[in-house]
């Protein structure tokens, strides 16, 4: 339980010395930290994601026989994302309804961010089930989501062009700062990029705050870096996964 | 979920013996295996997770906010959300209004009082991201683990201030807060806990699985306090099987005493979960 | 034996013996706000060379900058003619045939694969069948045996009571007869070996578990009966003389014989407790094996149901400890 | 009272029309027949789903009035069992109500205008082209014919009137298919009001066929 | 925004190919938007947009509520954007697309977000009595470019708009009547523009269906702006950038779709902006044109715009 969050918010965004409230330097990720395989007796595949104290599963169903008429489409699977935000996932408790329009626009942009590196032509006639549970939220709600997405379906074992990392980035005068927390995202412009593999291709960029034109190239910069850097993080996981079962199927 | 009729006959063939034969071996009053966590959500007074063998898993995040008790109707709330279950539906008003009650109804009185203005209000939430059987059983145990997680920081200023009134301070240091429904002798509050039970034919089986509530002819859903003593409500629920004829009262008998001899070992289990640590929940 | 066990997660203990593997901070890296480079990671080894089968890949790696490889599962190539891996997992190459197999996944039916799969849908001429594949399994009308042997011709009669030989819930074996362009499979059961299941008690395990065999019924001591699906569906039964084990080199006159309406029925036999007992213990061998995630056969389910024994109550062997134990036992055996 | 008619203005849309009558403005986009949804569908009849969009604010049940009366009149006009298992859409935007919130005869008139031209440009079979007039009765007895949002809010106003007429050959106003009188007036009132409504209606049948002829001179310039 | 469920494919071959010769339909270049045709009604705070064939118009309304208890100085803006089925048929009436969810939530970021209206000039008497000011979007008829073509005419409408005066006296309040007082415009900080880019997969071989060959990771893509309805079906994802001319981007998004290289989004905001500044001089004329007109007829004596629903 974090008691201290007034106190929190005393200190300031980014020190003269170069350092941002919570002691990291301007272009350093939170910790972190990913699972893949955490649900193995309940879904095809699944992952647990921690960037700093925001706090993700991911749960994937499918490919799957498609739910009805309306889940299916001949030349390609249909793929679905449902985010569920619980209630003790923020400081103030705040329930949120499923249907409101935010979650929508988040549940239809990692959709179609996971389209763009999904080869979903391969499955036609099925579909595939992305259930998100935001446990815990201290910003970067969508870069979190997206990455534990994109390790649930690589356990679930569907094909993707590449792996889809996302992180966000803002500005500070004129410092880009990498990866925010809430008390960041609050009282700075930032955006949140969501990158094919080890390139500068985005299938994902939001900005939802003002920020100058002239700003953009740094952040935009440092945020694509902060993805690559997630990508190899997930990768390791993804490696130390398959190694440890690969192990196992010493056992066949 | 389907069976086929061969399907349903062997396994209540199997159930309805004088000495029942579960599908996976278990006695009558065994559960299957748990993994649970405690206490992993910083932002929450209190938390916990559980999850079975075959997949189903509850979390449950408890929040302590600063009311004014005069204006609030209830010092608890209760919200349980099953994914892919609609709200109001029957499965989850039932969850949370059983457990709502109960709780209201064990919780020392003065437990969640601040001043004599002021108050906690709890609001419990439960998740449960996957439940192939009745979720009963692990949001009550769910619930259970994260109420006994559950601090509440520190009172630092006066609590009389019927006269003047002022809004409540609190110790920031986390290590001074107490434990939820803790008195001045450190006893700890034990909340209720709930269960289902199968039935089919004359014999009772606790955490059913999915084939077993497929075949029952209902459920009974009972609960015990912490001093192991079968508490209300006791009622006879759907569990999803197609028989619906009567039950036979002594059933009830039954239950109780199934009840009463398995509550002790279960709290025992539950108590030691709190001890243990683990850096990840997963 | 307790009544309820309740321990902290696997994976809290396994972090914490790995947890420099899990923990990363890029502290360290000193990236510039310049984009970086494409690929970067020095662990990746791109070059002409191939990766050694068995070696992980992951998506977007690449595998080969050679040509002269067909392209299989799990891999993709670009218009630079390079091939990339699409999932996680292992190389395999068969001739010039270069694909990669996904670490985990859902069953891929197979032409020949013996399966045990659930109806789901009975509609025109066909049933739709649950297989634990990507989409549910066809089985034509013409691909069962009809009551009254092979011989008969199908009639329109057939079409209209399609669902007193099979409706939703019932269980079948079968064998994977032909794929659908999309990967879908159509299934036939027309031989006795094939078809309706009862008797026994059904579970269903991940197919990658299931050690592909020639022969994928097996006699277990104790008078059960196993179908080990390939798509990891299970079925236990009591062991009968006609079931579908015992049917092996079927005559096509005996096919006649038996292909009555009775192999559509939902009775069950008289099945003794003992009989219960031993299949409640042969599904708890199974659930052991793929708790520690052990490759399933004959003969190891039988070492397994034979270390079971030590305990004398079969519920016993739901314990994790107990499973732990067993799996051991199967694994020092072979 | 100035008058502005336009059809065929929207693209997307079988057949479109604005109707600006002096400071009551709508436009009205008729879709079909085309498919229905399966839950909508009448064995024997083309469904008419119509929604009336108010200017400002979401849809009340200010409009839904308005559409209720416009759905008795449209559901009598037009030959829906030429087109069965089909839907007709019909939308409805006011742009200027051009009367305040205390009345709505300007807009039902006008809405019906809208919709007859509108259906008229779409090609949908009926039975016979409706016009609408909106009427105000003052308390000395006077008659208003298209009252402006001044002339409504005079105290001196007693009742106000919509009328509606099918127009068969000959632009004869035969048949009342709408009668919609609130306010206090008497039976002599009400009836020489559906007298002068009758001529009214005509001369706006006879501005609906001038719009139609229009665009059809203008359709087939190619013809001549 | 992408509607339409299908193009035959002569078309979408013939649209494709032209595009790979860098031509558009409709003959414009490819970093080309449509012509902005931006006009006034007679009541103020009326703005109609037509970008091609695209047809959208914006009505502004003001009335008095009590503030939010958390923001007591603050007035309130609400955006409606419920597209009709008039727009085209493919809009369900009364129910919302995720496209439609999408467009609405980036109008709402693109202008309330970003603080144009200035909130705090609305409050009339602290606590008690505020401007709510509401934005009615009427979609009359679509051909792409609806978020650019709605925000335009938002911005517009706002500029437009005039409420009524009001003096307070202690707790009085006491509204004047356009004829008594001259009406007063709201208070617009700055004006956000959007534009629209669509991007395309433009195959150089024919035999793009081979589900094995993917493109290559840095082909050349075709980035058009202001795609109409029709290269709107075909496109691989879209994005929208909000600027206006102070050099702020006031909102970007673009969720999903064909992946696009960052430098060449850096581009497309270069081109938003060479809009931006373009359209805000546009809107700026109109208004005085429309100013000019009004105070020879002096019309705006007859005029309510004040709303009391």
């Amino acid at each position: 339980m974090i008691l201290d969050a007034d106190s929190f918010l005393e200190k300031c965004i980014y020190s003269p010395e170069g350092l941002r409230a919570d002691g990291r330097r301007w272009n350093e990720l939170r910790q972190f930290k990913c699972q893949i395989n955490t649900h193995a007796n309940s879904s095809d595949g699944s992952s647990y994601v921690e960037q700093g104290y925001s706090k993700v599963v991911c749960i994937v169903n499918g490919p799957k026989e498609p739910d009805g008429r309306s889940h299916t489409f001949l030349d390609k699977a249909c793929i679905s994302v449902e985010v569920n935000i619980a209630s003790f996932s923020t400081v103030d408790r705040k329930k949120v309804v499923r249907n409101n329009k935010r979650v929508q626009e988040l549940n239809t942009t990692i959709q179609r961010t996971l389209e763009e590196a999904v080869l979903s032509h391969l499955y036609p006639r099925t579909q595939i089930d992305i259930s998100i549970q935001v446990l815990q939220q201290d910003g970067g709600l969508l870069p979190t989501c997206v990455n534990a997405a994109t390790l649930a379906l690589i356990d679930a074992g569907i094909p993707m062009v590449d792996y889809v990392s996302a992180c966000s980035a803002g500005i500070y005068d004129t410092t880009p700062l990498l990866d925010l927390n809430t008390m960041e995202e609050n009282d700075l412009a930032f955006l949140t990029v969501g990158v094919i593999g080890k390139s500068d291709s985005l299938a994902l960029l939001m900005m939802e705050t003002r920020m100058s034109m002239d700003n953009l190239e740094p952040v935009m910069a440092i945020a694509i870096a902060g993805s690559h850097s997630i990508r190899d993080i997930m990768d390791r996981e993804v490696r130390r996964h398959g190694k440890q079962r690969l192990a196992k199927k010493g056992n066949m | 979920m389907k069976f086929s009729p061969a399907e349903i006959s062997y396994l209540r063939n199997s159930l309805e013996l004088p000495s029942p034969i579960r599908p996976d071996g278990r006695s009558s009053q065994q559960y299957r295996p748990l993994e649970a966590t405690t206490d992993f959500l910083p932002t929450a007074n209190g938390s916990a997770r559980v999850r079975t063998s075959d997949g189903g898993e509850c979390i449950v995040g408890v929040k302590a906010r600063v009311v004014k008790a005069a204006s609030e109707s209830s010092l608890i709330n209760i919200d349980v959300d099953i994914a892919g279950v609609r709200d109001d539906s029957s499965a989850v008003v039932l969850l949370s209004s059983t457990l709502q009650t109960a709780i209201q109804a064990s919780l020392p009185e003065n437990a969640l009082k601040l001043t004599d203005v002021y108050s906690f209000k709890l609001f419990i939430d439960a998740l449960v991201i996957s439940q192939p059987s009745n979720p009963f059983n692990i949001t009550s145990l769910a619930t259970y683990l994260a109420l006994k997680s559950t601090r509440l920081p520190k009172l630092v200023s006066a609590t009389d201030d019927a006269e003047a009134a002022e809004i409540p301070v609190f110790d920031d240091d986390w290590d001074q807060s107490t434990f939820l429904g803790q008195d001045e002798t450190r006893q700890k509050w034990s909340p209720p806990i709930f269960t289902v039970m199968a039935v089919v034919g004359n014999n009772l089986f606790v955490d059913p699985s999915v084939e077993e509530e497929f075949v029952s002819d209902a459920g009974i859903l009972a609960g015990w306090s912490a001093d192991g003593k079968v508490i209300a409500p006791i009622r006879i629920i759907d569990l999803g099987g197609k028989r619906n004829g009567g039950l036979k009262s002594t059933l009830i008998y039954k239950a109780y005493s199934l009840l009463q001899s398995t509550a002790p070992d279960v709290i025992e289990a539950l108590n030691a979960i709190g001890d243990q640590d683990s850096l990840s929940i997963f | 034996m307790g009544v309820i066990s309740i321990t902290v997660p696997q994976g809290a203990r396994a972090e914490v013996a790995n947890e420099e593997d899990l923990i990363y901070e890029d502290a360290d890296s000193d990236s510039d706000v310049e984009m970086r480079e494409f690929n970067d990671n020095e662990e990746e080894n791109i070059g002409g060379s191939l990766y050694v089968a068995n070696d992980l890949v992951t998506p977007g790696e690449l595998v080969t900058e050679e040509t002269v490889w067909m392209r299989g599962h799990g891999t993709y190539t670009t218009v630079n003619d390079k091939t990339y891996s699409s999932v996680a997992g292992t190389i395999t190459k068969v001739n010039k045939l270069l694909s990669v197999t996904p670490i985990r996944g859902r069953y891929s039916p197979e032409i020949g694969d013996h399966i045990v799969g659930r109806i789901t849908e009975v509609g025109q001429k066909r049933w739709k069948v649950d297989i634990g594949a990507k989409q549910d399994a066809v089985l034509m009308l013409g691909s069962i045996n009809l009551p009254g042997g092979i011989l008969r011709r199908k009639s329109e009669s057939d079409e209209l009571q399609m669902r007193q030989f099979l409706k939703e819930g019932d269980l079948l074996n079968a064998e994977v007869q032909a794929l659908f362009s999309d990967g879908a499979a159509s299934l036939h059961t027309r031989s006795l070996r094939y078809g309706k299941l009862r008797n026994g008690y059904f579970l269903s395990i991940p197919a990658s578990l299931v050690i592909r065999q020639k022969n994928h019924v097996y006699r277990l001591p104790g008078n059960v009966d196993l179908i080990l699906g390939v798509n990891g569906y299970v079925w236990l039964s009591k062991r009968t003389s006609t079931g579908p084990s015992g049917a092996d080199n079927v005559t096509i006159t005996r096919l006649e014989e038996e292909a009555g309406l009775e192999i559509y029925s939902d009775k069950n036999e008289e099945i003794p407790g003992s009989i219960r007992e031993a299949i409640a213990r042969y599904s708890n061998c199974i659930r052991a094996l793929v708790y520690k995630e052990v490759g399933i056969n004959e003969s190891r389910l039988i070492t397994a149901y034979e270390a079971s024994l030590v305990y004398e109550n079969a519920g016993e062997l739901v314990d994790n400890e107990v499973k732990d134990a067993i799996a051991a036992e199967v694994i020092a055996e072979s | 009272m100035s008058l502005n008619t336009e059809t065929s203005l929207l693209s997307q849309v079988d057949g479109s029309a604005s109707w600006k009558c002096g400071h009551t403005s709508i436009i009205c986009s008729v879709s079909g027949p085309m498919e229905s949804k399966r839950r909508n569908e009448l064995p024997t009849l083309a469904t008419l789903e119509l929604v009336v969009r108010p200017a400002i604010s979401l849809s009340s049940t200010r409009e839904a009035l308005i559409k209720d009366r416009l759905y008795s009149v449209l559901s009598a006009v037009i030959l829906r069992q030429l087109h069965p298992r089909s839907l007709i859409q019909i939308v409805l935007q006011i742009l200027e109500p051009g009367e305040d919130l205390q009345f709505n005869i300007l807009e039902l008139a006008t809405c019906i205008n809208a919709a007859t031209l509108a259906l008229i440009d779409a090609g949908i079979p009926l039975r016979a082209t409706v016009a609408a007039t909106a009427v105000a009765i003052t308390q000395s007895g006077e008659y208003i014919v298209d009252p402006t949002r001044e002339q409504l809010n005079e105290p001196e106003t007693e009742s106000t009137h919509v009328f509606a007429y099918m127009i068969r050959s000959d632009n004869k106003a035969t048949d009342l298919i709408l009668v919609e009188s609130l306010g206090s007036f008497t039976q002599e009132q009400l009836l020489s009001g559906i007298q002068m409504a009758a001529e009214h209606c005509e001369k706006v049948s006879l501005d609906i066929r001038a719009t139609v002829s229009n665009k059809v001179k203008r359709d087939f310039i190619w013809t001549e | 925004m992408a509607v339409g469920k299908s193009i035959s494919l002569n078309e979408s071959q013939f649209i494709l190919r032209a595009l790979r010769e860098s031509k558009r339909l409709d003959g414009r270049s490819f970093s080309e938007p449509r012509e902005v045709d931006l006009s006034f009604g007679d009541e103020f705070g009326h703005a109609q947009v037509k970008l091609g064939q695209t047809w959208v118009v914006a009505k502004i309304s003001a009335e008095v509520v009590k503030p939010r208890e958390d923001r007591p100085f603050e007035g309130g803006f609400t955006i409606n954007t419920d597209i009709s089925s008039m727009a085209s048929p493919l809009f369900e009436n009364n129910r919302q697309s995720d496209d439609e969810v999408i467009m609405s939530r980036m109008i709402e970021k693109a202008i309330r977000r970003s603080n144009s209206l200035d909130l705090e000039s609305l409050c009339i008497v602290a606590g008690k009595k505020v401007w709510n000011i509401r934005a009615d979007v009427h979609v009359l008829n679509y051909d792409g470019g609806l978020v650019d073509a709605i925000c335009i005419a938002v911005i517009a409408g706002l500029l437009h708009f005039r409420k009524p005066d009001v003096s307070v006296d202690g707790e009085e309040v006491s509204f004047h009547s356009f004829e008594d007082r001259n009406p007063v415009p709201l208070s617009i900080l700055h004006m956000p523009i959007c534009s629209t880019f669509s991007f395309f997969q433009v195959d150089q071989s024919e035999d793009a269906n081979d589900s094995n060959n993917l493109p290559e990771r840095l082909d050349p893509q075709v980035v058009l702006v202001d795609a109409n309805a029709q290269e709107l079906i075909l496109s691989g994802g879209d994005m929208t950038i909000t600027v206006n001319k102070n050099r702020d981007v006031c909102q970007m998004l673009k969720s999903g779709g064909l992946r696009v290289e960052a430098y060449t989004i850096l581009n497309c905001v270069n081109i938003a902006y060479e809009f931006a500044v373009k359209t805000t001089k546009l809107i700026n004329d109109k208004l005085k044109e429309d100013h000019a007109k009004r105070n020879v007829g002096n019309i705006d004596q007859l005029l309510s715009a004040e709303n009391d629903r």
